[in-house]
């Protein structure tokens, strides 16, 4: 029987004008992260609702990345401030809830900054996974 | 005992009713038992004779009824309104929930309420009468002649053991006196789980939370939840749901509902007083006063009315995510 | 009449066990719960669980089948599993009577398969009341708390607990236990009964009756303005639906898995608001309503459709869980014919 | 409503075709739910693949389109279109990027195909719920603001202005000029800076269209294209605009002249009461308060008892003015880098280690030394001289100093230095140090050539590794990479190539404009490609340097670009709106105002409306309400929203849900 | 009941889908090899559903006489119903059923006229029993049928109406449309009015199903005629979900609809508290 390596799913979303841009510039530059990870193109890093990040753990994610532009930087001038202060206690909430930490994350990536876009793909996929399988935030019923 | 007597505020209550200054009362009305009190509204001097209650078991909050009741005419209604009732108060008004114009708000001073469940604890069932006696409870069951003497101080339900004000926020007309804010130790139960391990943590809340029926009563008594239609019961929220169908559907109404009122909630602790599986819900709401606390300065809801919650709020030197987590009491 | 001593119940439920899965209360910190016997738990002497055995046999959730769909293909699953035999161990006499109410209900035809299987498989192992609550109103309902029924009842006295089957089902109990068992006589266990009869005549609703309510009762107080003032408070949460043994009415759901859709069903309230509402409009427009409907239903529909018999036992739960402290026994004092 | 879908995969070329199996891709969207047609194309963008879409939409009644292909940023707009060529709206188009995202960073064509079909799994998902969006129409203040005044700003002004559109110029100094007026001739031409560039100073300045604020800054910008308000602050200048003649007495006359003169770069003195340089436009003094007697201490006030024409205000103050503009251009410009970090080249210790810019000065017959190359230490010719290219330029990201980037007119200014010096002083020998000459630009290799050729510059490729001044000399140390061996050099004048940056106001001027930057603070380009003047923001476009380094031509040109990207947009007597805007359902909405709170564009206010229950009652309600036309999209207030009452066109909480379901599926 | 679990669906086939007016279209449904899901009898019901989109319950509109096959009208009005309405022939559903008491065709009904008076879509659950009764014209008296629509395009089984039953030979067809409309030579005005106009005699069993407003005044007007509220029946169908009395959701007094209904003879709706 072939051993089958572990593949985590990761959804990262991106806001429109700078980290899916930065995603873009990525690929343009042909610099590899791993098939991993799903980017979900939202207008600004302010429209993640916490639900999100809950629905996708649900559908089996085992980690979830926002990605946004640097804070100051907001193509909506203050959006990525209320992602900021809303992901922290999301987050916090999470690990008080015994949820691992590291599955979830806010990053701040430039539509210039590809390499630092893909360096936090391979980064994040390999943290996440060390950290195994979601166990903690899945949904039996959404299992294959 | 509570500093003020029934007598006190029922006179105090008629002579409003009587003024004509409002035309009814949202009170305490005693139940079967000495503890089953009911909301109420009177609307006589009568009424409030016969029926009105004040003592260690009117924990209710009445803010919330204030939406509903202030809706129902133009005349003003009286509330009476413990300390930590008033910052649930200041919050509707605030999130322009209800008419002030339309309240004539009567703070009462208060002692701590006592928790039943903690007095069945030692009793055990089978209570026939609870009578005040200074500082002690005399509880008296069908099993024996003699009462169980109980100290007030050892009954007192969680939330007020760990009471944050004795002040109120807001307030017409004071009953009983005012008191002061307290240096509360309200967040060391929230700090003993933050110390505990990841999985420890997880096992405690696995185990608290599998246990929720999904009544909605935290939800439908609690002050912040106001919505005209809560996310979980709108097919188009993406997120309706009725039943813990499992673990994942457990988590995910407390931490959606916590985020909810998350920079909202006052820490008035009825979601935990209602909760017929006494899950200690306050203690995913205090997370988030003690995160917000150490992230974002001291911050509590309702002490001024018009205060611009922490959520719709920032500062362009906000903790990133990742330095905070983990990192509350820094 | 079989008897064992309390000290050996664990060896009971470790036979038990063997050969069932066993369910039964046990202290927690935060009240009584049913729980899967292992080694080490005892027997809870608390009289209510915070939920009713009905989750049983009707649990909140339940997956009925699964769908899987290609195309513009449907494929219907059934995902039941063989259900094993259980036994339910000590339960109330209010408890045990709540299923004849829940039995009218899904086992009427056409019957609900998903109820019937679980009561064909579950045994329900009753127990004697000897310490009621002061919340405990079983009587109003005629109701003897001193003689439960089920399919074994038991009763405990003098560190003794006595075991009498009713049932097939509780003969075939006995003997997987009968080894453990020693014949005992009546005595002790009327001395039980009449022990816990003088209890009963202490306790503080022992005169609720049901006096103004019943079948055809309908016009006399479906209009009661009494109604405006008891559902003022309601909440409009579940508590008391959830808590209560023989609430019954549920809703229909599909769940969107990654492979197929699950159709389930899981407790509903009609003291929710969403109950009654559909696209064309919502017939019970306000709480009052909604309130009413519960209480007419327990104690007018109910009887109406089923000789007589009142959709409540008395067990006392939701005087003990609701937020607000309304309840049956105030609905009851207030529109009843002699209560106060 | 039952959607029909219809999947359109694109190769574009190999690009995406050699890592992802985009028939098998097609093959397994087409089994989706809802999906009535999937095909897969070479180019899904070219005519041909626009007409397959156009046509499959009207032969399968398609209510909805998913592309796959190349990121939504390249051509979400042309799908658009070609939707709504074919009669569907075009908000019903979803694009999943399995080229930038997929096919172009993934090397293992199964792991491509998969994802790539997941991708468009996500895609269909979303499009079954969009909804067709009508875009609002919101009308166009005709008025634009160029900010910086220098060639790039004017220029642009004057190609507006021509257009028939009132343009206002905001600049910063005195003066508008910017850079091009400190220069001395340009490359490879060898005209005179001055002598082109002022002419169109002029022409800006009494142009009727065109007005210019100089001595002023923007401090606020609100408002989103076509609707801009700009606050501007006009600094106190202590002088009447109106009443100045620019007659230059009182900067004759001030006592105060130890100022240094920043136009020549602190190489000489002015007065505290200045006009910066002859052409200056506006022509009008300004007073320095930082020098000035009167306003420091209350004593002089020389310059008003001179000044005839009485415009001489001590009591003048900032003043702030608010503008509406329908489109904005940045041309901020640049500045050398400063010279601090690099020490090796002693430009602090020595004064004959200069930049480039100082050396524009030097060689000017309006500069410090009239034209005359005299070296700054004691003012004699210099004998020997050393230029040192890609100071600050092209540095490794770990160096800790300097540019990533070429500087790009180092090479030619340079050269032209080299030449100009060869020219006046044959008896001066002429060194540059250089890793590259980079010349590609129109007669640009040729003029580099005549001065290493015709004029003898000795060109040394190598890197200078230390200048140090010893007596008179300033010891060079250098490698010459060709000749594999170290040089000396006793050289009389170091010039230094530093880097150019953008200005340093740029970053706070694109945090107003909500434009972004790169890491080095030059704006970013909408594609930078495709649509090099444009900023991502819409209504704010760039000219010049802020963008890049570039020389005069191409600021000329992308100048004149910029004008007539806003002459397209001010052409509009109204524009088309995003319709992906916030709506609140009010039967919803509790009216708790967190919405409100945290709306960066205060799109939404609260309005009392009376409603009628289901129990035929009426009541007054405090509900949200958005105004279209402000709301920008971003979102904020769904998430601040508890009650869900907020959702957002285009990304509402079920399109996106209906992704992550798709993608975790 | 048929032999199968109450709450367990069938899996049905859409073969045919009739466009009737612009919102209502009929569903012709069957088993994937062909047959009727089940039998029925006229004025029962049965949960349609999508998985993952919705159940609802729905008259069967077809005739129990018609042993082929089995129909559902049904308009278009939000939800599932959409989805019905953008499906193609091929499309799987589920059906379960049959719920609910029929119409007493062979007791109550048997042998006397009949008097069916049907506003829009309401007359979907009437043709079951018009068909079953037509079909068994020996067991039945005279027939007359008053049916109205907003429009003559709102007409439901406009051809079915106009071609069978208009040339039955003891079935009289009355029709009518709200307003005036070109092409329409038949009565105009509203249904209640009209059989007030067309004065039935009370030698019949009145059958009303229609928009609660029509429902009103059609029976007042036929008290008005001297029917009694015990010759009179109507259809309704609410809020159901489990279909068998159990869930709770349709039950109005000590009724449940989808179990005690959906027929009810309109004195044993007078006995119910008025939540409907």
């Amino acid at each position: 029987m072939q051993v089958n390596e572990y593949k985590p799913l990761i959804v990262a979303f991106c806001c429109n004008w700078c980290s899916y841009a930065g995603a873009d510039l990525a690929g343009n530059n042909r610099l590899n992260y791993p098939a991993d990870v799903k980017i979900i193109r939202v207008p600004c890093s302010c429209r993640v609702n916490p639900a999100f990040v809950l629905r996708a753990y649900q559908r089996g994610a085992d980690g979830v990345l926002i990605c946004g532009c640097h804070p100051g930087d907001c193509h909506y001038t203050t959006g990525n401030y209320y992602t900021r202060r809303r992901m922290a206690l999301l987050f916090s909430m999470l690990s008080y809830l015994g949820i691992e930490k590291e599955r979830t994350r806010v990053e701040w990536i430039s539509a210039a900054e590809g390499a630092k876009f893909a360096a936090t793909m391979n980064e994040f996929v390999k943290t996440v996974t060390d950290l195994g399988k979601n166990r903690r935030l899945e949904d039996l019923r959404c299992k294959k | 005992m509570q500093k003020i007597s029934r007598f006190d505020i029922i006179n105090r209550l008629k002579d409003l009713l009587a003024d004509g200054n409002v035309d009814r009362v949202l009170g305490w009305k005693k139940g079967e038992f000495r503890y089953d009190v009911t909301p109420h509204v009177f609307t006589s001097a009568q009424e409030l004779e016969a029926d009105f209650v004040w003592g260690d078991f009117c924990g209710a909050n009445f803010s919330k009824y204030l939406i509903k009741e202030t809706a129902k005419s133009d005349k003003k209604v009286a509330v009476l309104l413990k300390p930590c009732d008033t910052y649930s108060f200041n919050q509707l008004l605030t999130e322009h929930r209800f008419d002030r114009e339309k309240v004539y708000a009567v703070g009462v001073a208060c002692d701590g309420m006592a928790d039943i469940f903690k007095i069945k604890k030692i009793t055990g069932d089978g209570i026939s009468d609870i009578k005040e006696n200074g500082e002690d409870l005399d509880v008296y069951t069908i099993y024996d002649e003699k009462p169980v003497k109980i100290k007030k101080t050892d009954v007192l339900s969680e939330r007020c053991l760990s009471c944050k004000s004795k002040k109120h926020a807001a307030y017409d007309e004071l009953l009983g006196g005012d008191g002061d804010v307290l240096d509360s130790n309200r967040f060391d139960e929230v700090a003993k789980i933050e110390a505990m391990t990841e999985e420890e943590r997880y096992a405690f809340w696995q185990g608290e939370l599998s246990r929720c029926i999904r009544c909605n009563a935290c939800r439908d008594v609690c002050p912040a939840c106001t919505c005209e239609k809560c996310v979980f019961d709108n097919p188009n929220s993406g997120m309706e749901n009725k039943s813990p169908a499992n673990e994942f559907e457990e988590k995910l109404f407390h931490i959606i509902r916590a985020f909810h009122v998350a920079g909202r909630c006052t820490d008035c602790g009825e979601c935990s007083r209602v909760c017929p599986q006494r899950i200690p819900l306050h203690l995913l709401n205090r997370k988030f006063i003690k995160d917000i606390n150490a992230f974002y300065g001291e911050y509590q809801a309702g002490e001024v009315v018009g205060s611009r919650a922490p959520l719709v709020d920032f500062d362009k030197e906000d903790v990133e995510p990742k330095n905070a987590v983990g990192k509350e009491d820094k | 009449m079989y008897k064992i001593k309390i000290s050996d119940l664990p060896a009971l439920f470790d036979k038990l066990s063997e050969k069932y899965d066993v369910f039964l209360p046990v202290d927690f910190d935060n009240g009584a719960k049913y729980k899967k016997y292992e080694k080490g738990d005892v027997l809870s002497e608390k009289l209510n669980t915070v939920k009713s055995p009905k989750d049983f046999f009707f649990p909140q959730t339940e997956d009925m089948m699964r769908f899987k769909t290609e195309g513009k293909k449907i494929d219907v699953i059934d995902i039941r599993e063989p259900k094993d035999d259980f036994i339910v161990f000590g339960v109330t006499e209010c408890d045990v009577k709540s299923f004849e109410v829940l039995d009218n209900v899904f086992l009427s035809e056409p019957a609900d398969t998903y109820y019937a299987e679980k009561r064909a498989h579950g045994v329900l192992i009753s127990r004697a009341c000897s310490k009621p609550s002061e919340t405990c109103f079983c009587k109003t309902y005629g109701i003897d708390p001193s003689e439960p029924s089920g399919d074994i009842s038991t009763w405990k006295a003098d560190g003794t607990l006595y075991l009498r089957p009713n049932t097939d089902k509780g003969e075939a109990v006995i003997s997987v236990i009968s080894g453990i068992l020693t014949e005992a006589d009546d005595d002790e266990v009327n001395k039980e009964k009449e022990k816990i009869n003088k209890i009963l005549d202490r306790l503080p609703l022992k005169n609720l009756t049901t006096e103004g309510f019943g079948a055809g009762k309908t016009a006399e107080l479906f209009d009661r303005p009494e109604w405006a003032g008891l559902s003022q408070s309601c909440l409009g949460c579940g508590t008391c639906t959830f808590v209560c043994p023989t609430c019954q009415c549920y809703d229909i759901r599909d769940f969107k898995t990654n492979d197929g859709v699950i159709r389930y069903r899981c407790w509903d309230s009609c003291m929710y608001s969403e109950f009654t509402k559909m696209s064309a409009g919502q017939p019970r427009l306000t709480q009052k309503e909604r309130f009413r409907q519960r209480f007419m239903h327990k104690l007018v529909y109910y009887p109406e459709n089923n000789g007589g018999l009142y959709s409540c036992v008395g067990c006392g739960r939701c005087l003990q869980s609701c937020p607000i402290s309304m309840n049956i026994v105030k609905v009851m004092k207030a529109l009843g014919g002699k209560n106060e | 409503m039952q959607q029909r879908i219809g999947v359109f995969v694109c190769h574009c070329g190999t690009n995406i075709a050699a890592t992802v199996d985009v028939s098998a891709v097609a093959a397994a969207l087409g089994r989706e739910p809802g999906v009535v047609f999937a095909r897969d194309y070479q180019y899904m963008c070219s005519q041909a693949g626009q007409d397959m879409i156009k046509d499959a939409i009207k032969e399968y009644k398609l209510t909805g389109i998913v592309v796959c292909s190349c990121s939504p940023r390249m051509h979400e707009a042309t799908f658009r279109k070609t939707a709504a060529a074919a009669g569907i709206n075009p908000y019903m188009v979803e694009i999943a990027n399995i080229r930038e995202q997929c096919s172009w960073i993934h090397k293992d064509k199964d792991e491509g195909t998969e994802k790539a079909i997941i991708l468009g799994r996500a895609a269909i998902a979303k499009v079954c719920l969009n909804v067709p969006l009508t875009a609002g129409e919101i009308p166009v203040t005709k008025r634009a603001l160029v900010i910086g005044g220098g060639i790039a700003g004017i220029q642009t002004a004057l190609d507006i202005a021509d257009a028939g559109f009132e343009v206002d110029i905001v600049e910063k100094k005195p003066t508008i000029g910017g850079k091009m007026a400190q220069l001395d001739k340009t490359f490879p031409t060898l005209d005179c800076a001055a002598c082109i560039l002022t002419p169109k100073m002029v022409d800006a300045g009494q142009n009727e269209k065109i007005h210019i604020y100089s001595y002023s800054e923007v401090v606020s910008v609100g408002g989103f294209v076509g609707n801009f308000t700009v606050q501007i602050k006009k600094k106190a200048r202590y002088v009447d605009e109106t009443k100045c003649t620019g007659c230059g007495l009182c900067t004759e006359k001030c006592p105060v002249k130890n100022v240094p003169n920043e136009f020549n770069l602190g190489m000489d003195t002015r007065h505290a009461v200045y006009i910066p340089f002859a052409q200056a436009v506006p022509k009008v003094a300004t007073i320095d308060p930082n020098y000035c007697l009167m306003l420091k201490n209350g004593k002089c006030g020389l310059c008003s008892k001179l000044c005839g024409a009485g415009a001489i205000n001590y009591k003048q103050e900032d003043e702030i003015i608010e503008n509406k503009y329908g489109a904005i251009v940045a041309a901020t410009g640049y500045n050398p880098i400063s010279m601090d970090k690099f020490d090796e080249f002693a430009y602090s210790q020595s004064k004959d280690v200069i930049t480039s810019l100082e050396f524009e000065r030097l060689m000017n017959a309006a500069g410090p030394t009239g034209g005359v190359l005299l070296r700054p230490s004691d003012n004699e010719h210099p004998k020997t001289i050393v230029f040192v290219q890609c100071v600050g330029s092209r540095c490794s990201a770990d160096a800790g100093k300097g540019k990533e980037y070429c500087s790009k007119i180092c090479c030619m200014y340079t050269a032209k230095h080299a030449m100009l010096t060869r020219e006046k002083y044959p008896d001066t020998d002429v060194y540059v140090f250089y890793i590259d000459v980079r010349t590609p630009g129109k007669n640009f290799d040729e003029f580099y050539r005549r001065a290493a050729e015709q004029y003898g510059v000795h060109y040394i490729k190598g890197m200078v590794g230390k200048v140090s001044p010893e007596g008179k000399k300033l010891k060079v140390r250098g490698s010459d990479l060709i000749a594999d061996k170290q040089l000396h050099i006793d050289a009389d004048l170091v010039v230094l190539a530093a880097a150019i940056e953008p200005d340093k106001t740029a970053r706070p001027l694109a945090t107003m404009l909500t434009a972004s930057m790169d890491t080095n603070d030059f704006f970013t380009e909408a594609h930078p490609k495709l649509r090099p003047v444009e900023s991502p923001t819409a209504g704010v476009f760039l000219s010049g340097c802020c963008q890049g380094p570039k020389d005069i031509p191409e600021t000329v040109a992308q100048a004149g670009a910029a004008a007539s990207k806003v002459i397209g947009l001010l052409c509009h007597d109204k524009l088309t709106a995003n319709p992906c805007v916030a709506h609140s359902d009010e039967w919803m909405c509790n009216g708790c105002s967190s919405c409100e709170n945290v709306c960066p564009y205060h799109a939404i206010t609260y309005v009392e409306k009376e409603f009628r229950m289901p129990d035929r009652t009426t009541k007054i309600r405090r509900v949200a309400s958005v105004n279209p036309a402000v709301c920008q999209g971003c979102g904020a207030c769904t998430v601040a929203c508890p009650s869900g009452a907020m959702d957002l066109f285009g990304f509402s909480g079920k399109q996106i849900s209906a992704e992550v379901d798709a993608i975790c599926r | 009941m048929n032999n199968h679990e109450a709450l367990m669906p069938l899996v049905a086939e859409i073969v045919d889908i009739r466009v009737d007016t612009p919102d209502v279209k009929t569903f012709t449904v069957l088993t994937p090899d062909g047959k009727k899901p089940f039998d029925h009898m006229p004025g029962q019901c049965a949960m349609v559903s999508a998985p993952g989109v919705g159940e609802a319950m729905f008259s069967i509109t077809s005739s129990p006489t018609d042993t082929e096959k089995m129909e559902f009208s049904i308009k278009r009005c939000g939800g599932f119903t959409e989805y019905l309405h953008g499906v193609d022939v091929g499309q799987q559903i589920t059906v379960r059923g049959p719920y609910g008491r029929p119409f007493p065709v062979d007791t109550e009904f048997k042998g006397k006229n009949l008097l069916f008076i049907a506003g829009g879509i309401g007359l979907a659950p009437l043709r079951s029993v018009i068909n079953y009764c037509r079909d068994k014209k020996d067991d039945y008296g005279k027939i007359d049928i008053v049916y109205g629509s907003r429009s003559k395009d709102d007409l439901v089984d406009y051809a079915e109406i106009l071609n069978e039953w208009c040339s039955d030979k003891n079935v009289n067809v009355h029709l009518t449309i709200d307003r005036e409309q070109e092409g329409w030579d038949g009565h105009v005005g509203f249904v209640p009015n009209y059989v007030s106009e067309l004065g039935f005699d009370t030698n019949r069993i009145g059958i009303i199903c229609g928009p609660p407003i029509m429902i009103k005044f059609t029976l007042g007007n036929l008290t008005k005629l001297g029917f009694e509220k015990t010759q009179i029946y109507t259809t309704m169908e609410l809020r159901m979900k489990c279909g068998i009395g159990k869930c709770g959701r349709c039950n109005i007094g000590s009724k449940y609809v989808c179990k005690d209904g959906p027929v009810f003879r309109f004195d044993e709706l007078d006995e119910l508290p008025d939540e409907y």
